[in-house]
């Protein structure tokens, strides 16, 4: 009959109503992130607070944005300072390239999404200032370390 | 209701019927003028509240302000050309203005000369009950006719407008 | 200079209540699509989002006011008044309790329709004079919807009329006392003729309130928003509150020619006088019953196409209103 | 699926006698001048290859070489004709044969740098006028220091 | 101040030479169409008020202007259509393309 | 006029075309005090999905529904006049049954023309 | 005089009342739903959407510029958006604010070596509220609208601040 | 170029060549009545870029006379952002993040058309779990892709509930999504040799979840939209793309099936696992927008099935093949096409033996809809205009790449 999907349209959406909102509330509520979400990236850090990164410059080239930046010195010892680890996250696509890159599992994507702010300084991030880059000795003693542990908790990629 | 106040009304209504219809013919924008009319029209319906016809205000109101002016408006849209189209110089026509003008002479005469009967405004006026009853027993020949008219209006309307397709 | 005063008061509390419908429906309006939705609407601002609707007002008064250099000036700015004023007008005789209107007419009925017929003039203006293309196509489409609804509107509500005996809305409504076969109250909707009726008022109604699924005239989708799309800050707030305010008006006369206006159902007329309050809050918690239906339906329906509702209007509607009309005069003839 | 490339050069043996065909990588191709283009497509939409899916160019460093991807649904099956032309060579439109390449045709021309001949519609499609030809190879992108901002 | 049947009809009487006037000079059809509307709404407003004043109780001037509204309202959408079907022949809405129609 | 009754409730109705007509540029100019204007002529330009307007929208439009128009002046008009028919139908006798019944029959037979005629179809 | 001290620009009636305004404005954002690429599903389509729903605190969209309090530029502007952008944001009337949403409109993002695309839509119109991602979350955005809100606040308050000074 | 209009528009020939309008589609009437004999002025009016109905930046220069369209020019290019030319400057595994931004509510699409073509220059064999994944990816983004237009599409009419709705079922899809690839939309996660992840745990219920509710809610939607009458009346007989019009325009996927050719490159040339996959390609018979939408409705209920069918027979086995980080494919062409949610999405890569290519060229199926749509508009209503327009399922991301 003429008119019959009409209503059923009515019912339809009625029992929608009756169903419920499935709103989250963003402010006071949020969403539990999945472990893969790919957000900002951060680098990461020894259990001494010690960045992971060697400066091996790979993630830098491997982005395809150019976002990442790496000003670095070598040391006569072949240790290398990184002056500044720069990222500009208002470009980041957040592909992940760099993190599946990197060889030494020294950045990862986080899970921040609230990033807004209110300039256009604000959107390069640094993130590794004026510290050691991580040497392979250091890294070699961690993967030790982490092997004694029983290996889990800090598998790499 | 003081009386003042009716004459207040009176003259604030008589003014915008009037202005409107001054406006409708100095405006130099076919749509203003359209507008004025319509503002005259409703003026008018005023006019009729005043005179306690409600009954035919509203019917002045649905017919002239909601139909025909819609009616116009199209019309206008559909006919003028371009935007200097709807904007005309204005066109003072002096012979149409004496021939008012005389006019007007005239009926003020006729207005000095008549003396009124001395009627007031009577206290209470029929509504539309008594309205529709008068007008289905004694006007009820006229308004079947009336309804031809119109009939006829509609079909001759129809049939002018039809013609288009035959060519 | 009482009876100036008296009159002020009179047209003052028909603007408060337009003001008061306005932003209540506006916000009701989302709330409830956004229920509808799966969502909540407004909520974060004020109690439950309460706030919401009156501080967009307040924001829309403090908004620059645009007048675009290719529009019809005169025009321009005389639309919101064109459209608000008559959708002002419409409160005058809705009778909010047994003799409570803001002015008793005789010809209430036809007396709401007629200042409703001077809105979609305001909206032609308005799509005129804003020397856009959408809003001329929007205002034309005001205007249509108008040639075409405006003639089933009359006569869905006649065999109400031609059974009551009146055309004054509380008329009308003192008409509804009482119950069928002392079961049923004797509203008209419960009435077979009056079934139809209602029916066919529902339609028409819809349109001329420009309710979806006949918005064609803001036509978000098709026409940006039709008529309004040039108007900015508070002449956009008036355009936007009366076609508000034209929804609360059909819903308010539904509810009085239909469902019996103030009454309710087996309550015998005597009690209302006991509780002074109640009539006026049973009409308008009816009305916004009325208004939450086309919520819903405007929540859920497409928009009909504009050459379809023409012809709806003119194929469909007006052939069954004069039918309905002449049968409900040939029964009511039978039956005295 | 694919038809052999004899299928494809008995189509063409008509109207473009001198077509190499041949079955590479990319399917069965057909190369023909730049002259005989419309000839060729004529013939293989006569050999009921009723519908054109692509067109596309390639900046080969010397030339412009432009592949047309047409398909039969009735068989099933796919060709390609490719031809040369020169930088800003004036390109024939295929429209009339296949109403398909009408924006594609646009497209390459804008973005190759060809001129565009008997196209009903000539204009650019995607930029604005004076762009150069963004898919030349001699266009660079932005480098690295032209995008930082940091 | 008292508003009597003389104040109306000088009203409509000042309205009826506006709109003869329009009549008379305007040079669009749709414009003399309008003034002529004018016209019979001046004419109206006399027949209302003279009802009202004259014959309260029978509304004869009522009636009179209904039908008056009638005509006009048939007159104008006749008027427009013989507009439009004009226009559709000479392209134009200039009174002077009606007396060429005659011809 | 009577000082109860219609003549007072005219008069409101008067006073609602008066205060609506203050009302409403009372509020416009409240908001063109309170917004912060910023010259700019830009900002005056015709908007159109924001490219540049091809030519004035005021031209001579087809208003597909020119016809209905015309046939709404009729209808509107003879509607209208039921109105007092109804009201006075309970008050009559059966003849006004009768009238009422030609009355519609030829506005039905106006209809049934303009349909027949196509004047009923959308341009 | 006597007026001057309740309406003037540094009385305590034009703070309250600017206050009062500032808080309408910040409440009741509505944006020009404009829609360039990717991002526009995420920022204009789910956000309207019943798992963001940014109507819930008085954001929503309206379908001219002339409504609009706020544009949010959802993707990436090229030469030939360009004016187009800047057109309606001419358009819109004042107060009104940009948020720029994603990396694209940001600084051109992942096409910013592209020579067609613009580096960034502030070289075109002054933008409030950067939000990066590719797209951002649609709660990004909504923290977009939040640090707006506050700007507008924090701008209100420093006026106020200066009337009474 | 003699009509003067054009000068004015600055915009070439409106009205002329392909665009004359054709015989009247069967649901418009144009048959003159009332002042039909009227010459009345055209308005050309600009929709879009930016029109709520127009879904990005589609600028669509319409004439009409009165309501009704004379001829129509779409304009595109205001997201034109050289996918094309930048993917002549990344690595292979780079690309996907293009590719996804061309069509971008189906990336899943673009990502695996490239990858085909690289695995077919470079002879790259992809495990079985891989291909099955992707299969499971690419129906359920199809089924958000085709949410996203279905809700679109009745936006466009003014209906609202069928919008929210299909968002609530793309959203728990997305969720999906983001837990397998990390991303809403941007997923970037089919590479040339595989995907780049397996599924993580438990997402095998969370998937069946969503099928069974699905279900059931697409009927929801289906008698929302499709079973209502306002629907019919706007829907059938609007746009009608037949067969010729559809071959000649070079149309594919739904748009080329609602007019009855039976072609779906997941059936003519199957790619991936679908060989393995039992669904049906759903057709249509006059290629109007009611077809369209019935097409597309049935492809929504067939990816469900092919889901469930890769929940059910996921293999074990890894998730990629071996390449080597840095790909570098051999000198020669492909072609490599995937049926996308709007057409078939074509991948034209020429290599030359460098660790980029050489020329990609990504054949977008909705550049080819958009031109039919040229010759289909005039003749109907601007209220039909926007429904065509969304019935098409056009994507601006890809048309101007
Ligand atoms: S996530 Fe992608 S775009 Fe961002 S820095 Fe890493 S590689 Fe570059
Ligand atoms: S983050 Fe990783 S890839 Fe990048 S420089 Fe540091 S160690 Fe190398
Ligand atoms: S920022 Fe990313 S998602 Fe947004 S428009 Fe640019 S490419 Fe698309």
């Amino acid at each position: 009959m003429w008119g019959a999907g009409l209503i059923n349209g009515l019912r339809i959406s009625m029992r929608n109503m009756l169903r419920g909102p499935i709103t989250v509330k963003y402010p006071y509520e949020k969403l539990e992130l999945p472990e893969r979400a790919r957000w900002s990236v951060t680098p990461k850090r020894f259990p001494d607070g010690s960045p992971k990164c060697t400066a091996c410059m790979t993630c830098v080239k491997v982005c395809p944005d150019h976002i990442l930046d790496l000003e670095f010195e070598t040391r006569e010892d072949k240790t290398k300072h990184i002056d500044r680890f720069g990222y500009e996250v208002g470009a980041c696509m957040m592909c992940g390239l760099c993190v599946e890159a990197c060889p030494f599992d020294a950045i990862e994507m986080s899970h921040t999404y609230e990033l807004a702010v209110g300039s256009r300084e604000e959107l390069a991030q640094v993130l590794l200032g004026d510290v050691d880059a991580a040497t392979a000795a250091q890294h070699k003693a961690f993967k030790a370390e982490v092997e004694a542990a029983g290996g889990e908790g800090v598998a790499d990629e | 209701m003081s009386e003042s106040v009716n004459g207040v009304v009176f003259f604030m209504l008589a003014f915008a019927t009037i202005g409107g219809a001054l406006m409708m013919l100095a405006t130099r924008n076919v749509v203003h003028a359209a507008y004025w009319l319509l503002e005259t029209m409703l003026a008018t319906a005023g006019l009729y509240l005043l005179l306690s016809a409600e009954f035919l205000a509203l019917v002045q109101v649905l017919v002239y302000a909601g139909a025909v002016s819609v009616l116009v408006l199209f019309v206008i849209m559909l006919t003028l050309r371009r935007r200097s189209d709807a904007i005309r110089p204005f066109e003072p026509g002096l012979g149409g203005a004496i021939v008012a003008a005389l006019f007007l002479g005239a009926v003020y005469l006729a207005l000095t000369r008549f003396v009124a009967p001395a009627v007031e405004m009577p206290a209470t006026a029929p509504g539309v009950v008594e309205f529709g009853q008068i007008m289905f027993t004694e006007w009820a020949l006229p308004f079947e006719i009336a309804s031809l008219v119109l009939l006829v209006a509609l079909v001759a309307a129809v049939w002018w407008s039809r013609e288009g397709e035959d060519r | 200079m009482s009876p100036v005063l008296a009159a002020s008061l009179r047209v003052l509390i028909a603007v408060g209540l337009m003001m008061a419908n306005g932003v209540m429906m506006i916000y009701m309006l989302r709330k409830v699509l956004g229920h509808l939705h799966l969502r909540y609407g407004p909520l974060h601002v004020g109690w439950h989002g309460l706030l919401q609707t009156p501080l967009d007002v307040v924001k829309l008064l403090t908004k620059e006011d645009v007048t675009p250099r290719a529009v019809d000036r005169w025009l321009f700015r005389l639309a919101p008044l064109a459209v608000f004023v008559p959708s002002l007008m419409a409160y005058a005789a809705l009778p909010f309790g047994p003799g409570w209107s803001i002015v008793s007419l005789d010809t209430g009925l036809l007396y709401t329709f007629a200042v409703l017929s001077l809105v979609p003039i305001g909206l032609l203006m308005a799509g005129w004079a804003s020397a856009n293309k959408w809003s001329l196509l929007g205002g034309m489409r005001a205007a249509a919807q108008q040639i075409a609804y405006e003639v089933p509107l009359l006569l869905s509500v006649l065999p109400v009329v031609l059974i009551a005996g009146t055309m004054s809305l509380g008329g009308i409504v003192d008409a509804q006392q009482g119950l069928w076969l002392g079961v049923l109250p004797r509203w008209f909707v419960l009435n077979p003729l009056g079934l139809v009726a209602f029916a066919l008022f529902v339609v028409a109604g819809l349109v001329e309130s420009n309710q979806t699924p006949f918005d064609m005239s803001e036509a978000e989708s098709e026409l940006v928003t039709g008529f309004a799309t040039e108007y900015s800050a508070m002449k956009f707030g008036l355009l936007f509150l009366s076609e508000f305010s034209n929804q609360f008006i059909l819903s308010a006369i539904g509810v009085t020619v239909f469902f019996g206006g103030w009454m309710l159902p087996w309550i015998p007329v005597e009690w209302y006088a006991e509780i002074p309050v109640l009539p006026a809050a049973v009409f308008i918690f009816k009305v916004y019953i009325g208004i939450f239906v086309m919520m819903w339906i405007r929540g859920t329906y497409p928009r009909v196409r504009v050459d379809r509702m023409m012809e709806l209007g003119w194929k469909r509607l007006i052939p069954a209103g004069l039918a309905l009309v002449l049968l409900t005069g040939f029964i009511q003839k039978a039956v005295m | 699926m694919q038809p052999r490339a004899d299928d494809i050069r008995t189509a063409l043996a008509g109207g473009v006698p001198d077509a190499e065909v041949a079955e590479t990588t990319l399917g069965v191709v057909a190369r023909v001048p730049l002259g005989m283009v419309l000839d060729a497509l004529r013939a293989l939409q006569a050999a009921g290859f009723e519908s054109l899916v692509d067109l596309d160019g390639t900046d080969t460093g010397e030339l412009i070489e432009l592949t047309y991807r047409v398909r039969s649904y009735a068989h099933g099956a796919e060709a390609y004709v490719k031809t040369t032309i020169a930088y800003d060579g004036e390109l024939l439109s295929a429209w009339e044969v296949y109403p398909a390449v009408l924006m594609p045709e646009r497209e390459t021309a804008e973005l190759l740098g060809l001129t565009l001949a008997e196209h009903p519609n000539p204009k650019r499609l995607l930029t604005t006028d004076g762009v150069e030809p963004l898919l030349r190879k001699s266009v660079a992108v932005r480098t690295r220091e032209e995008v930082r901002f940091s | 101040m008292t508003v009597g049947l003389p104040h109306f009809m000088a009203l409509s009487a000042v309205l009826f030479s506006v709109g003869l006037y329009g009549v008379l000079t305007r040079k669009s059809t749709i414009m003399a169409l309008m003034c002529l509307e004018l016209m019979a709404n001046a004419v109206n407003i006399n027949l209302v008020a003279i009802s009202r004043f004259v014959t309260p109780a029978e509304m004869t001037g009522q009636f009179f202007a209904v039908f008056s509204m009638v005509v006009s309202a048939a007159e104008i959408g006749l008027g427009l259509a013989l507009v439009i079907a004009i226009y559709r022949r000479r392209k134009t809405v200039e009174l002077g393309a009606m007396e060429e129609l005659k011809g | 006029m009577t000082p109860q009754g219609s003549g007072m409730d005219h008069l409101v109705l008067l006073a609602f075309v008066i205060i609506g007509c203050l009302f409403v540029p009372l509020t416009v100019t409240a908001s063109h005090l309170l917004g912060r204007a910023k010259r700019d002529e830009r900002k005056l330009d015709t908007y159109e999905c924001g490219s540049e307007p091809v030519g004035p929208p005021w031209v001579q439009l087809r208003v597909g529904y020119y016809v209905y128009a015309l046939l709404f002046v009729v209808f509107d008009i003879e509607t209208v006049f039921l109105y007092p028919w109804a009201v006075a139908f309970n008050r009559l006798g059966v003849f006004i049954v009768v009238e009422m019944t030609i009355f519609i029959a030829i506005l039905g037979a106006g209809l049934a023309y303009a349909w027949r005629e196509g004047a009923l179809r959308w341009r | 005089m006597a007026l001057e001290r309740f309406t003037g620009e540094n009385s305590i009636l034009f703070a309250r009342s600017e206050q009062l305004f500032d808080f309408a404005r910040r409440n009741s954002l509505w944006y020009l739903s404009f829609g360039i690429a990717c991002c526009a599903i995420e920022g204009l389509m789910s956000a309207s959407g019943p798992r963001f729903d940014f109507d819930r605190m008085g954001v929503f969209f309206r379908g001219t510029p002339r409504q609009a309090d706020v544009m949010i530029v959802a993707g990436t502007v090229n030469r030939k958006m360009a004016e187009t952008v800047k057109r309606l944001y001419d358009q819109m009337p004042e107060p009104k604010w940009v948020v720029s949403m994603g990396a694209c409109a940001n600084t051109g993002g992942p096409f910013r070596e592209y020579p067609n695309v613009v580096l960034g839509v502030d070289t075109i119109i002054p933008v409030d509220i950067y939000i990066p991602g590719c797209p951002p979350r649609p709660e990004s955005v909504q923290y977009g609208f939040i640090q707006l809100q506050n700007k507008i606040k924090a701008n209100a308050e420093e006026r106020v601040a200066a009337a009474r000074r | 170029m003699s009509d003067p209009r054009n000068d004015v528009l600055g915009v070439g020939l409106l009205g002329e060549g392909l665009h004359h309008p054709g015989e009247p589609p069967a649901g418009i009437r144009r048959v003159p009545t009332g002042v039909d004999g009227l010459t009345t002025e055209h308005l050309i009016i600009n929709m879009g870029p930016q029109h709520p109905s127009t879904h990005g930046v589609l600028r669509m220069l319409i004439e009409v006379d009165g309501e009704e369209v004379i001829a129509a020019e779409a304009s595109v290019g205001y997201l034109h952002r050289g996918i094309e030319k930048l993917a002549e400057h990344r690595r292979y595994n780079a690309i996907g993040t293009l590719m996804d931004r061309g069509d971008y509510v189906s990336g899943i699409h673009g990502e695996t058309a490239l990858a085909l073509a690289a695995e077919r220059l470079g002879e790259i064999e992809v495990p079985r779990k891989a291909q099955w994944i992707r299969v499971l990816l690419a129906e359920l983004n199809r089924i958000a892709s085709h949410l996203v237009w279905y809700g679109t599409f009745g936006l466009d009419m003014g209906g609202m509930g069928q919008f929210l709705y299909a968002m609530r079922d793309r959203e728990a899809l997305l969720d999906i999504l983001e837990a397998i690839t990390g991303q809403r939309m941007m997923f970037n996660y089919v590479r040339p040799g595989g995907v780049i992840a397996d599924l993580p745990a438990g997402i095998a219920e969370k998937i069946r979840v969503f099928t069974d509710t699905f279900d059931a809610y697409l009927d929801e939607h289906d008698a929302l939209l499709g079973g209502n009458e306002i629907v019919h009346d706007r829907v059938k007989g609007i746009g009608v793309i037949d067969r010729e019009k559809a071959l000649a325009f070079g149309l594919t996927g739904a748009n080329l099936r609602a007019a009855g050719v039976d072609f779906d490159v997941r059936r003519a040339r199957p790619y991936d696992a679908y060989a393995e996959m039992d669904f049906e390609v759903p057709l249509g018979t006059t290629g109007d927008a009611w077809d369209r939408y019935q097409v597309r409705m049935g492809e929504m209920r067939q990816a469900n099935r092919i889901i469930r069918q890769c929940i059910d027979g996921m293999p074990e086995g890894d998730h990629t093949a071996k390449v080597s980080r840095v790909l570098r494919l051999p000198e020669g062409e492909v072609y490599a096409s995937v049926e996308s949610s709007r057409g078939e999405t074509g991948i034209h890569l020429v290599s030359d033996g460098g660790d980029t290519p050489y020329r990609m060229h990504y054949r977008a199926p909705s550049l080819f809809a958009l031109q039919a749509l040229e010759d289909v508009l005039p003749g109907h209503l601007i209220a039909d205009v926007v429904m065509i327009i969304g019935s098409t399922d056009i994507m601006l991301g890809e048309t101007d790449r």
